[in-house]
């Protein structure tokens, strides 16, 4: 199932929706992301006025949706899943809030692990969402990081 | 009728989130469509011109500029997705 | 955080811990592990006799926190880690219930991935728990999956 | 005194979880352990008989047949492990 809203989730809630859908399941995986104060300081070491005060999460609706539903159904053929939760949140968010929710079950750990892994990298590049991080000075879009665009290319055969 | 939708850093750039175009018989495919808003607005222009062009989807489904277009149908442009 | 109990966890409870104590964490990867009803039925094909009415697990008591210890210490050298939790029940359980939980928070959503997917697999195969199924006709102890064994391969250099 | 300690279907087996043994002279490793028992106890011998012997463990930690043990040591046979 896929979601986009503005509202915040339960974690709760969405894992215990997945686990009784998915039936004889042995093994749920359930990833989350969260708004952080410093991004892209890969570093580790940070000028503190580049602290987020607020993200701002745009998307293309209707385009998401079809993105997200494709992204399901890829990993739903790649892998025997029993279930797979996919919700997105946009608008304005803070540090420390949730964004992303991406839950899998199977029967065996190693298809929940892999495609959670994988429909993470295909969200974080192939579905249109847009980040816009504000701090104490300014306001910009973040870019996007070669490492996720590098992800994606673990899932080509 | 073609619908252009500007999204994210490239909606900010072109001071407005849509433009409506009547289809006409020269707008076939994205390139053209691209031409033409490049030839009438300069703020498009300078987009057309950046080194990492934006991003294209027709009918919410990603695209080419040489991807064929028709009357009725969608085209969005924007920069590198951030979701998750 | 490490826990050998009897007693059933909530996902939620566990989760939120996590995140509060994980500081400036973009990522959490949450696993659980639950009873099935066909075990080894590898072919999804399997007699309907061979179905699990429940489970007992054993366990080392003493030893088995000492390597669970370990194995969390281990994923802490190997990946940036800001909180990691592994809860496993021991005792009767029965089918749908949760066996196992393990949680991993990072800045980064691939060292939560992998960490959390190193940890599963050194617990299955390192931990000394043992499961006892018992279905219509027998009780029998659950022999350990040539796979589980390959599993741990993949993450020496 | 050493303690011995059997889990799952080898303490099934041995048909009790437990075994306490005078500290002797010469068991100084856990192979002179393993024979030890095995000449003591005719559960024990099928055991170091099976292709697949058990693991072993000293005070909670992984060990082998050539491990030291010491007065005071618990060591630990247990079949793979089925965790998870």
């Amino acid at each position: 199932m896929i979601s986009v809203q503005t509202e915040d989730f339960h974690v709760e809630a969405e894992y215990t929706a997945l686990r009784h859908q998915a039936g004889d399941a042995g093994a749920i995986v359930l990833f989350t992301g969260l708004v952080r104060e410093l991004y892209g300081a890969e570093t580790e070491v940070s000028d503190c006025s580049d602290k987020t005060q607020r993200l701002f999460l745009e998307h293309y609706p209707g385009m998401t949706e079809k993105q997200l539903e494709a992204i399901s159904q890829q990993a739903s053929r790649r892998w025997p899943l029993l279930g797979v939760r996919i919700l997105h949140r946009v608008g304005v968010l803070y540090p420390g809030d949730q964004i992303v929710l991406v839950a899998t079950a199977s029967r065996h750990r190693q298809a929940a692990f892999e495609s959670a892994d994988f429909i993470m990298d295909f969200l974080k590049s192939r579905a249109p969402f847009w980040k816009k991080q504000t701090n104490q000075s300014e306001s910009r879009w973040i870019e996007s990081r070669e490492s996720d665009i590098d992800a994606l290319k673990r899932w080509q055969e | 009728m073609i619908t252009v939708l500007y999204f994210a850093s490239i909606r900010e750039h072109m001071g407005r989130g849509e433009d409506r175009l009547e289809a006409a018989r020269d707008l076939t495919t994205v390139a053209a469509l691209i031409r033409h808003l490049s030839e009438t607005d300069s703020s498009f222009y300078e987009l057309s011109q950046n080194p990492n062009p934006p991003l294209i989807s027709v009918n919410q489904i990603f695209a080419e500029t040489s991807s064929p277009i028709t009357d009725g149908d969608e085209v969005g442009f924007f920069p590198p997705m951030t979701g998750g």
